[in-house]
């Protein structure tokens, strides 16, 4: 029972005491649910703290706080055993975006003052995914992963169905069906790896990531098997569990064209939870791409890479397109999040240092940018229950405050020097640049393509910046809106400013995160490519 | 006997039809004379001739003469042999047939594993000595447990059937008035 | 003696009266004797087999009690009919049917 | 002759011990029958209560026949594996949930004709079903199967004062008769094929050394008993039919224990006949079944006919994990088959309950109930989570344990078919989904102001359905809990 | 050391004071920011002493100073400053000229509604140029690079309120973008070239060895020279800054005329070794290019501060020249001189303006306060103005004695020698320079003219008064400032200026081409260019404008006044000169707003459309393809809800048909 365990069951207990209050304590509810975010923030800086830098590698030795417990051991009969461990443990990698969810969610707490009805069940569910996002990014046994993946949905389809806008249902809907569509197929993939890979000290079939992503733990024949190539309608089996794997994660994160629940989701879900959705569902996709597909079928990732650089950049650009195209402010950051994440999957596929630990800050940056956006859409929108662009004029007379936050938030996620987003895409980009270098994998244009995505966002932020904010004040609901449109209220300036903080000083002093995950993206990117090629040679053999 | 088969397929009196049904329970029970199995051939007048009989009579009785009717009453058009209405049925029956004969045909029965052991070893009844003994001894010890649990299953059957069919009198009270008229 | 096939003939031509009475007739009751004839196609088969069992009768033992099973089906059958017509005054299996989809 | 008698006779006497549980049920069918008659009047609650207690009781007698099992006895009539061990523990823990269930039906309660023989009936189902198991002889397949369908029969059709009961066990009984015809015109052709009806090694031999033509249409025959069973395609239209005439609590036992015992006789079957390629036609199978239900059921409104197909669906998977004939296939039909019947039954106690409120089985008269009856609700979600297949619910491991057996199958041969089944499985999941989720949807997410809940769940009821919850999710968390008796 | 680091920090220490508390510190914080550029600019002073000495020996020794930024993967990044002639001439130049820019703002923005934002402002970019002076790391001296542009975004912006003013920010921020890109581009190209940001490391590996061959270079010079060429205003994307206009005067004259518009010549200078030839060249032709455009457009404009945005980017051009020539001193030495008497005339301008809007709103005229040509006489009542103006004007005119002149001359020296090195039609490039700085002398003749010069055109100008003394200290002090005798004792001869020296010497090695090459005949030539041909340009210029509005707008009806004074040269002028350039003048107006502008609003509206098209995309092909599924599969359910009739009768007919059609297909397989 150590850190990560509490981190995860923490919201649980807390979950547990919600249900058992009676309705007249409902007002407790939000405090509570606070309280076990910033618990749990306060944990997760305890493990930043006490974490070993330069600890590194592929095997369990890479991984800090590893807890292992035996939990499934079934004798399979002809299969031999299957075992299925309570396994966690993190490493440079989701030390971070654990941070991360703990501030998030902190943030959502903070912002779910907006609810007003049936709070105990929103709470409850609030929690329950709560748990499960810590537990997903701590899980290193795949069963115990896709358990927690899988426990996010529900929460968040009542989240955004009872408690999301007037298309709620649709919206609801369509994203449980784009990510069960994709995580049902993950399964089978699942399955194919547990067939293949076996435990080397017990010799049972085993879910243990680490295993599966040691090449010589693959049983030979077996149909993943990475030393003879099997092949499934005859395109080799790594390949298409791979491609399976990753349009699983692809919807979350998600890639043109499996985005499209995106924008509604985000549109219909209401603010706490479209914070969650844009500041870590997206994240986990990414985390899951890296750590899985990448961990597990290097050379498939290797073999795709110039495809999966190419969809980022597609999602760079087509994102930012959209954006500019969009006359509802949710909308257009929605859009802008496809954007940004298309960087993370341009870092990933570039294979080099510092295009993934670039990848993986612009997931961290991004995370407390969107929290910030979508807040600030969630202020005015809690005002004056409207947020189309073209309805607005002149804010920034009219509410300063609120503006200059604006335009923080908009300087900073347009990548401005500074904010952590410019780091993060400047060595995204770098990254892709040298690769062509590097290990030749990605062609140069497409890290040019990707910096004239950050020329379209600027583009966009600063076109909605002129529109809605500069000029003469003029609101289209008139005298009432100027007068429900006060500036931020103090509970908002305790999320927005941290917030921004945090940007600013990730963006001064990267080394916060780089030095600290550096150890583990190097040897991550490293091993990936070198197991990554010898695989491939086999399997182009 | 199969001529009367397919009359009671075809004719349009559901009386005759029953009739005709008897007729062939009765010519069964001659086949299998021929086959060599009296025993069963008793049994068969016994329980369908009889058995059927008796329950058709102890279902008329609970119904009181509403099953005459029921049996009377005649689908509307009358069912003609080759009917556009069956052509379906017909065709898909007489696909069904020629699967079988196919395979009854095709097979050599005589020439199965099985029948090669047992003409030889006697295990085939020559009709000389009767079988009712052996039948006997057969069920009560062999197929002691059939035996057992078809009587419990008898039973229940009897329970559901007599559950079912009783209820209906405080029903047919109620629907006296429809069926006059 | 009879030779086997030409019981096994009789018996796939009577299971395909039966189940022609049982596609094609209006009536729950005739649908019921086709029933009745195709048991009883199997029952002529099994019999006819029997005859090379003289030991154990398997075929013939398995007869007598599809006889009775079948029987007893007719009686269960039968009354179910019965209520079938205290509700809907019709034995036409095509007329009896509220549900669909 | 002689010796042979005696040696007969003591078989059987030895055997009787073994068969303790099914003479007990006798016993308690009979008693149940005479209580009836002598008391029934006066204590209404008599008979479920002696039903209760004695299925009760013969559970847990069969319970302790673990060192019995591999036995084979009444010469060769039965075979008792672990796997019909374990059915029989389901049918018999089953049973007891049909019972609790029962009494308070609205529909049987207020029976016009007394419930006693309800209850007798279903003690003789669960005889029949137990046999189903265990049978390894022809004459016992065809004889259980037979005393299930029969006492079937009668259950739906019970309250005979209802136009829909009655239309469905008029169509239960013919289509079923015509299956049992079917069947038993090919467990004839089998006999003539092999000589014998046990079903053993010699079956088997025999079986193999004839011609593939015959033996082919033979088995399809025979196949069609246990389809009607199973409701697997094309034996399944009679399902939605009859699933909607019949009473919630006669549904519950109907969805789910039958199908179970099919699943049991069904291995029992595969296992004498192994030289026949059960993979491929299982695996055809299961696709157009599973297919059929769920395409099927997206339409349905109606709650008992979603559950119908769907549950026509779920027999697709199960014949998934029968398709791949190993022991992991085993292991995972059954733990399919217990979390399915555990999850299915309370989704049928559900449903009961709420139409005792509500007098409506269709979705759109659930619209808010969610913020009415919360904590029903909830149970209800997670069990169609459960059904759908989502962790931490039961029914996820359950379909990975069937996936995994599927993968096996191909491994072992490359038989392409497993992947498209797994694949089917897999789209199915997605589909299920579509119409599963009109119910969280209709109970959380549309409101309904003008709603008005005269009357409250009955606590037994509700009592019932969060341990069937519970024990899904508990279930779903360590699965060992039932797996573990397949070790060794 | 310490101190350089000192003039860093301290303005953004007053920037995040101020941001907080200005509004809540007595006179909302102006005097804070002031002295705290003022002591950035002491801190500089000594800086400068001591490096420029020690540096210029020209033995490449740098006081620098280094810390480890973070490291990524094995490699390390450090931030650093470096302290070269280079950085320290424009520190102690940037925090000169903005201590004097507070100085004056303080008294020019007093009485605006917005007057506490200004100053964090202000200070938000005196920080962000100096990072960008002195950093020793790439990475963060494009990191000060946008910072710069966001201050000039927010300055432009100040008045928000302006739609135009909005517009016109976004336009810069965009434009610069652009550039940006390129210098991103730059970064990784050079990155993945050498593996390291820092500066020296750079001209030494790339400079020492030149993989002449390899894509990256030329990117990464490409890049660098489109960065350049926004930031500092070149052809095609100098746009911005006339428009930029919008911000208030002071601003323009620190931001958009002496400082943050030199970045990109220094960023060029500052990377100088990684430029291939051919770039350089073409940095050349834009160079020259520009300033003739940007000149030619000057001659016709009425507004005061276009004209002087225009001169701006015609005098970057010269800078750029400079560069592209190779001979860079010059161009930096131009730049220095420009920033002194640019800002200068911005100041002036900004004088003017100021009082009449004093005017214009004491007396309610509805007349434009920057329209030159309501103006006029001023010197009687600004004589202070008048002569720092004229003083900045014969400075930038180039005339001998001023500053002017002499960096100038300097790069028309370096661009003879570099054309006689190249020989061919390459001639043309300096005497297109040289065309240019006449152009120059006209346009600012007929600007100081048409201000200063003649009769009142508005009679309110009468009791205009003279700037205020916190506006008036800053004009004098640059005003000497535009006199030859700070840079050099001989006023005609570029040969040893201590400022240029040194800057070569600091730069040693990297000098590929000299002025060595110019024959001294070109340097006469452009003497008496300087002596004879300039005043008689502004001679002709005065008397072209001198006369009046009514005169300008009616350009050439000259032959009436040949008779009236005699005079034919005017007549002369008019033809030869001024109607072929103002002609000229419209057409390059036009193509410069028709065609470049519109290019821009073109390449605008095609994305616009492009992204209203993908939007339509995104909402009826992709998700309707989803939705499309969707009811696929509700019309599957639907076909095989068809066999559910309800008739049992057709239910086992199915079924056994199904039975036998499957035994069937099972029998096909087996055969």
């Amino acid at each position: 029972m150590n850190w990560l365990s509490i981190i995860i069951f923490l919201p649980v207990a807390f979950l547990v005491l919600i249900l058992l209050l009676p309705e007249r304590f409902r007002e407790w509810y939000r405090y509570i649910t606070l309280g076990t975010a910033l618990l749990q923030t306060g944990i997760a800086f305890v493990i930043y703290a006490g974490f070993n830098r330069s600890q590194s590698g592929m095997g369990i030795d890479g991984y800090q706080l590893v807890e292992k417990l035996p939990w499934i051991h079934l004798e399979l009969g002809s299969l031999g055993r299957l075992e299925i461990d309570y396994f966690l443990g993190v490493d440079g990698l989701s030390v971070p975006l654990l941070i991360l969810s703990a501030l998030v969610m902190t943030a959502a707490a903070i912002s779910s003052w907006e609810i007003k009805k049936n709070l105990k069940g929103y709470f409850a569910l609030f929690l329950l995914m709560d748990a499960a996002i810590m537990g997903v990014f701590c899980a290193l046994d795949f069963f115990l992963f896709y358990v927690f993946y899988e426990l996010m949905l529900l929460p968040l389809y009542f989240l955004i169905g009872m408690w999301g806008g007037p298309r709620r249902e649709y919206a609801a809907l369509k994203f449980f069906l784009y990510t069960l569509f994709g995580s049902v197929f993950m399964l089978l993939v699942i399955v194919g790896l547990y067939f293949s890979v076996k435990d080397p000290v017990t010799g049972a079939y085993t879910f243990n990531m680490l295993h599966m992503m040691n090449p010589a733990n693959f049983v030979d024949g077996a149909v993943f098997s990475p030393a003879v190539v099997e092949t499934i309608f005859g395109v080799p089996a790594r390949l298409l569990g791979f491609a399976v794997i990753f349009v699983a994660f692809a919807i979350k994160v998600p890639v043109v064209p499996l985005h499209t629940w995106l924008p509604d989701a985000h549109v219909e879900a209401p603010t706490p939870i479209s914070i969650i959705l844009a500041g870590l569902l997206l994240k986990i996709g990414g985390y899951g791409i890296l750590r899985i597909c990448f961990g597990i079928f290097p050379d498939a990732a290797v073999h795709f890479s110039w495809f999966i650089g190419m969809l980022g950049v597609i999602s760079i650009l087509y994102g930012a397109l959209n954006a500019l195209a969009m006359k509802d402010l949710k909308k257009m950051i929605a859009y802008s999040s496809v954007s940004h994440m298309g960087f993370v999957l341009l870092g990933f596929a570039s294979f080099t240092v510092e295009g993934t630990s670039g990848a993986v800050m612009q997931m961290v940056s991004h995370g407390i940018l969107s929290t910030m956006l979508f807040f600030l859409v969630g202020v005015i929108y809690n005002r004056v229950h409207d947020r189309f662009i073209p309805n607005f004029r002149g804010l920034a007379g009219h509410m300063p405050h609120y503006a200059a936050f604006v335009m923080v938030a908009f300087f900073a996620s347009l990548g401005l020097p500074g904010f952590s987003a410019f780091i993060a895409e400047a060595f995204t980009l770098i990254g892709t640049f040298n690769s062509a270098s590097v290990n030749a994998l990605l062609p140069r244009w497409m890290a040019i393509a990707g910096s004239l995505g950050i020329l379209m966002s600027a583009a966009y932020f600063l076109w909605t910046l002129q529109r809605m904010f500069f000029g003469t004040t003029r609101f289209k609901g008139g005298e009432s809106w100027s007068k429900q449109l006060s500036d931020l209220r103090p509970i908002e300036w305790a999320l927005l400013l941290p917030m921004a903080l945090l940007s600013l000083v990730l963006g001064v002093f990267p080394s916060l995160f780089f030095n600290f995950s550096n150890a583990t993206i190097a040897t991550l990117v490293q091993e990936l490519y070198k197991t990554g090629m010898q695989q491939l040679n086999i399997l182009q053999y | 006997m199969l001529m009367a088969a397919l009359y009671v397929a075809v004719c349009r009196d559901v009386a005759r039809a029953i009739f005709c049904f008897f007729g062939v329970l009765f010519a069964l029970a001659g086949l299998y004379i021929f086959a060599l199995a009296d025993f069963i051939a008793v049994t068969q007048i016994l329980v369908y001739a009889g058995g059927v009989i008796v329950l058709m009579v102890f279902a008329l009785m609970l119904t009181d003469k509403q099953l005459l009717e029921i049996i009377r009453m005649e689908g509307n058009t009358g069912p003609r042999l080759f009917r556009a209405r069956a052509l379906p049925s017909v065709m898909l029956c007489l696909g069904v047939l020629a699967v079988l004969l196919q395979v009854v045909i095709s097979i050599d029965w005589t020439s199965l594993s099985w029948m090669q052991q047992a003409i030889p070893s006697g295990d085939q009844i020559s009709g000389k000595e009767n079988m009712v003994e052996n039948i006997g001894i057969n069920l009560m010890t062999r197929y002691l447990l059939p035996f057992e649990v078809i009587s419990v299953f008898l039973l229940a059957a009897l329970i559901g059937a007599a559950y079912l069919a009783r209820g209906r009198k405080t029903a047919s009270q109620n629907q006296h008035p429809e069926t006059r008229n | 003696m009879v030779p086997l096939s030409h019981f096994l003939i009789v018996s796939a031509i009577l299971f395909c009266i039966g189940l022609y009475t049982v596609f094609s007739r209006k009536n729950a009751v005739l649908v019921l004797i086709g029933i009745e004839f195709m048991l009883n196609a199997a029952i002529l088969n099994l019999v006819a087999f029997g005859m090379y069992d003289r030991i154990d009768n398997e075929g013939q033992v398995f007869a007598i009690f599809a006889i009775v099973l079948a029987a007893a089906t007719v009686a269960v059958a039968l009354a179910i009919i019965i209520n079938v017509y205290s509700q809907y005054k019709t034995i036409d299996p095509d007329k009896v049917k509220d549900m669909k989809y | 002759m002689l010796p042979h008698i005696s040696k007969n006779v003591e078989e059987v006497l030895g055997s009787l011990g073994f068969f303790l549980p099914e003479l007990l049920l006798g016993a308690l069918f009979l008693l149940l029958i005479l209580a009836d008659l002598l008391l029934g009047r006066r204590y209404k609650n008599g008979s479920p209560i002696i039903a209760f207690a004695g299925v009760l009781i013969i559970t847990l007698i069969t319970c302790f026949q673990f060192e019995d099992a591999g036995k084979v006895f009444f010469g060769g009539m039965l075979h008792l594996s672990v796997f019909a061990l374990l059915l029989k523990i389901l049918f018999g823990v089953g049973m007891l949930l049909v019972i609790t269930f029962a009494v308070r039906d609205f529909r049987i309660r207020h029976n016009e004709k007394g419930w006693g023989d309800f209850f007798s009936l279903l003690v003789a189902v669960l005889l029949g079903l137990n046999l189903m198991a265990m049978s390894s002889n022809l004459l016992m397949v065809f004889l259980s199967i037979e005393m299930v369908s029969i006492c079937s029969y009668i259950l739906v059709g019970y309250t005979t004062r209802e136009r829909l009961a009655a239309e469905s066990s008029m169509k239960y009984v013919l289509f079923g008769a015509v299956c049992s015809a079917v069947m038993l015109y090919g467990i004839s052709l089998l006999y003539g094929l092999t000589g014998t009806l046990q079903l053993n090694s010699e079956f088997t031999t025999r079986l193999a050394a004839t011609d593939a033509l015959a033996a082919g249409l033979a088995l399809f025959t025979t196949l069609a008993g246990f389809g009607f069973k199973l409701s697997m395609f094309p034996f399944h239209f009679w399902v939605a039919d009859v699933y909607e005439g019949s009473t919630n609590s006669v549904l519950a036992f109907l969805s789910t224990l039958p199908k179970a015992a099919g699943v049991g006789v069904l291995v029992q079957f595969m296992h004498a006949t192994y030289g026949f390629d059960w993979a491929t036609w299982l695996a055809v199978f299961s696709i157009i079944t599973m297919t059929i239900g769920n395409f099927q059921a997206l339409w349905q409104d109606n709650l008992k006919r979603m559950l119908a197909y769907s549950s026509i669906g779920h027999s697709g998977f199960l014949l998934m994990g029968l398709a791949a004939f190993s022991q992991t296939g085993e292991m995972a039909v059954y733990y399919y088959l217990v979390i399915y019947t555990l999850t299915n039954i309370g989704a049928f106690v559900i449903i009961g309950m709420l139409a005792n409120i509500l007098h409506s089985e269709n979705v759109n008269s659930y619209k808010g109930l969610g913020f009415k009856m919360p904590v029903v609700s909830v149970c209800f979600v997670i069990l169609l989570m459960s059904l759908i297949g989502i962790p931490p619910a039961g029914g996820f491991v359950a379909k990975l344990l069937l996936f995994s057996a599927a993968l096996e199958g191909y491994g072992s041969d490359g038989n392409i078919l497993f992947l498209l089944m797994m694949i089917a499985g897999a789209i199915n999941t997605v589909v299920a989904l579509f119409y599963y989720l009109k119910i969280p949807l209709n109970l959380f997410l549309r409101k309904n102001e003008g709603m008005v809940i005269v009357a409250r769940g009955h606590l037994l009821l509700k009592a019932v359905i969060v341990t069937l919850t519970a024990l899904t999710v508990l279930l779903g968390i360590f699965p060992e809990l039932v797996m573990r008796y397949f070790e060794g | 050391m310490l101190l350089a680091l000192a003039a860093w920090l301290l303005p953004f220490l007053s920037f995040v004071l101020l941001l907080f508390f200005g509004k809540k510190l007595p006179g909302t914080g102006d005097w804070l920011s002031a002295i705290f550029t003022g002591l950035a600019f002491v801190a500089s002073i000594p800086v400068v002493l001591a490096v420029f000495g020690t540096a210029g020996a020209g033995d490449g020794a740098l006081l620098r100073f280094e810390f480890e930024w973070f490291r990524i993967g094995e490699t390390i990044i450090n931030g650093s400053l470096v302290l070269d002639d280079l950085s320290v001439l424009m520190l102690v130049l940037v925090t000169f000229i903005s201590l004097l820019v507070h100085v004056y703002s303080m008294a020019y923005m007093k009485d605006d509604p917005r007057y506490h934002r200004y100053w964090p402002y202000l200070s938000l970019f005196v920080f962000a140029m100096l990072g960008l002076v002195l950093s020793g790391n790439l990475l963060i001296t494009y990191m000060c690079w946008e910072l710069v542009g966001v201050a000039s975004y927010l300055m432009i912006g100040f008045w928000f309120e302006r739609p135009r003013a909005a517009l016109a920010s976004m336009k810069s921020f965009i434009v610069n973008r652009i550039g940006d890109i390129g210098f991103l581009v730059a970064l990784m190209s050079l990155f993945s070239l050498a593996g390291t940001f820092d500066i020296v490391e750079l001209n030494r590996q790339v400079g020492a060895a030149l993989p002449a061959n390899d894509i990256r270079i030329y990117l990464a010079a490409v890049g660098l020279a489109l960065a350049a060429f926004a930031k500092s205003a070149q052809f095609p994307l100098h746009t911005w800054l006339p428009d930029a206009m919008e911000g208030p005067t002071s601003v323009s004259s620190l931001i958009h005329a002496a400082t943050m518009v030199a970045a990109g010549v220094f960023l060029l200078a500052r990377l100088f070794p990684l430029f291939p030839g051919v770039i350089l060249d073409v940095i050349a032709i834009t160079g020259i290019f520009t300033a003739f455009l940007a000149a030619t457009v000057a001659i016709v404009q009425y507004d005061i501060k276009k004209v002087l945005a225009y001169s701006t980017i015609s005098q970057l051009g010269f800078m750029m020249l400079g560069i592209g020539t190779g001979y860079y001193e010059g161009a930096l030495f131009h730049l220095v001189t420009h920033a002194f008497f640019k800002c200068l005339l911005f100041l002036g301008a900004g004088a003017v303006i100021h009082h009449i809007h004093e005017v214009k709103h004491h007396h309610k005229l509805e007349i434009g306060e920057q329209d030159m040509r309501i103006m006029g006489g001023l010197r009687k009542e600004m004589p202070v103005t008048f002569w720092v103006y004229t003083f900045a004007a014969a400075a930038l005119a180039g005339l001998p004695f001023f500053s002017g002149f002499l960096s100038k001359e300097m790069i028309l020296l370096g661009a003879f020698g570099w054309a006689g090195d190249k020989g061919g039609l390459w001639i043309l490039v300096p005497f297109a320079a040289v065309l240019t700085s006449l152009l120059t002398a006209w346009y600012i003749g007929r600007q100081w003219t048409l201000v200063f010069m003649g009769q009142f055109r508005t009679p309110a100008f009468e009791h205009i008064r003279e700037a205020s003394l916190m506006m008036k200290v800053p004009m004098i002090i640059l005003g000497a400032l535009t006199v030859f005798i700070w840079f050099s004792l001989n006023p005609f001869s570029t040969s040893n200026i201590p400022l240029v020296s040194a800057l070569s010497g600091g730069a040693e090695g990297v000098h590929y081409t000299t002025s060595v090459g110019a024959p001294a005949l070109v340097s006469w030539g452009l003497l008496l260019l300087a002596v004879a041909g300039l005043p008689a340009v502004l001679y002709a210029a005065y008397r072209k404008f001198s006369v009046g509005p009514e005169t300008v707008s009616s350009g050439g009806t000259g032959f009436t006044r040949f008779l009236a004074n005699g005079w034919y040269l005017d007549t002369i002028y008019n033809t030869i000169f001024v109607r072929p350039v103002l002609l000229l003048g419209n057409i390059a107006q036009m193509l410069d707003e028709k065609l470049v502008d519109g290019f821009l609003h073109l390449l605008e509206r095609l994305t616009r459309g492009l992204s209203k098209f993908v939007a339509w995309f995104d909402k009826y092909i992709v998700d309707g393809l989803v939705n499309a599924l969707g009811t696929r599969v509700r019309s599957a359910g639907d076909f095989f809800r068809g066999f559910q009739t309800g008739r049992v009768q057709q239910y086992m007919a199915l079924s056994v048909f199904g039975l036998i059609i499957l035994y069937l297909i099972k029998i096909l397989l087996e055969k």
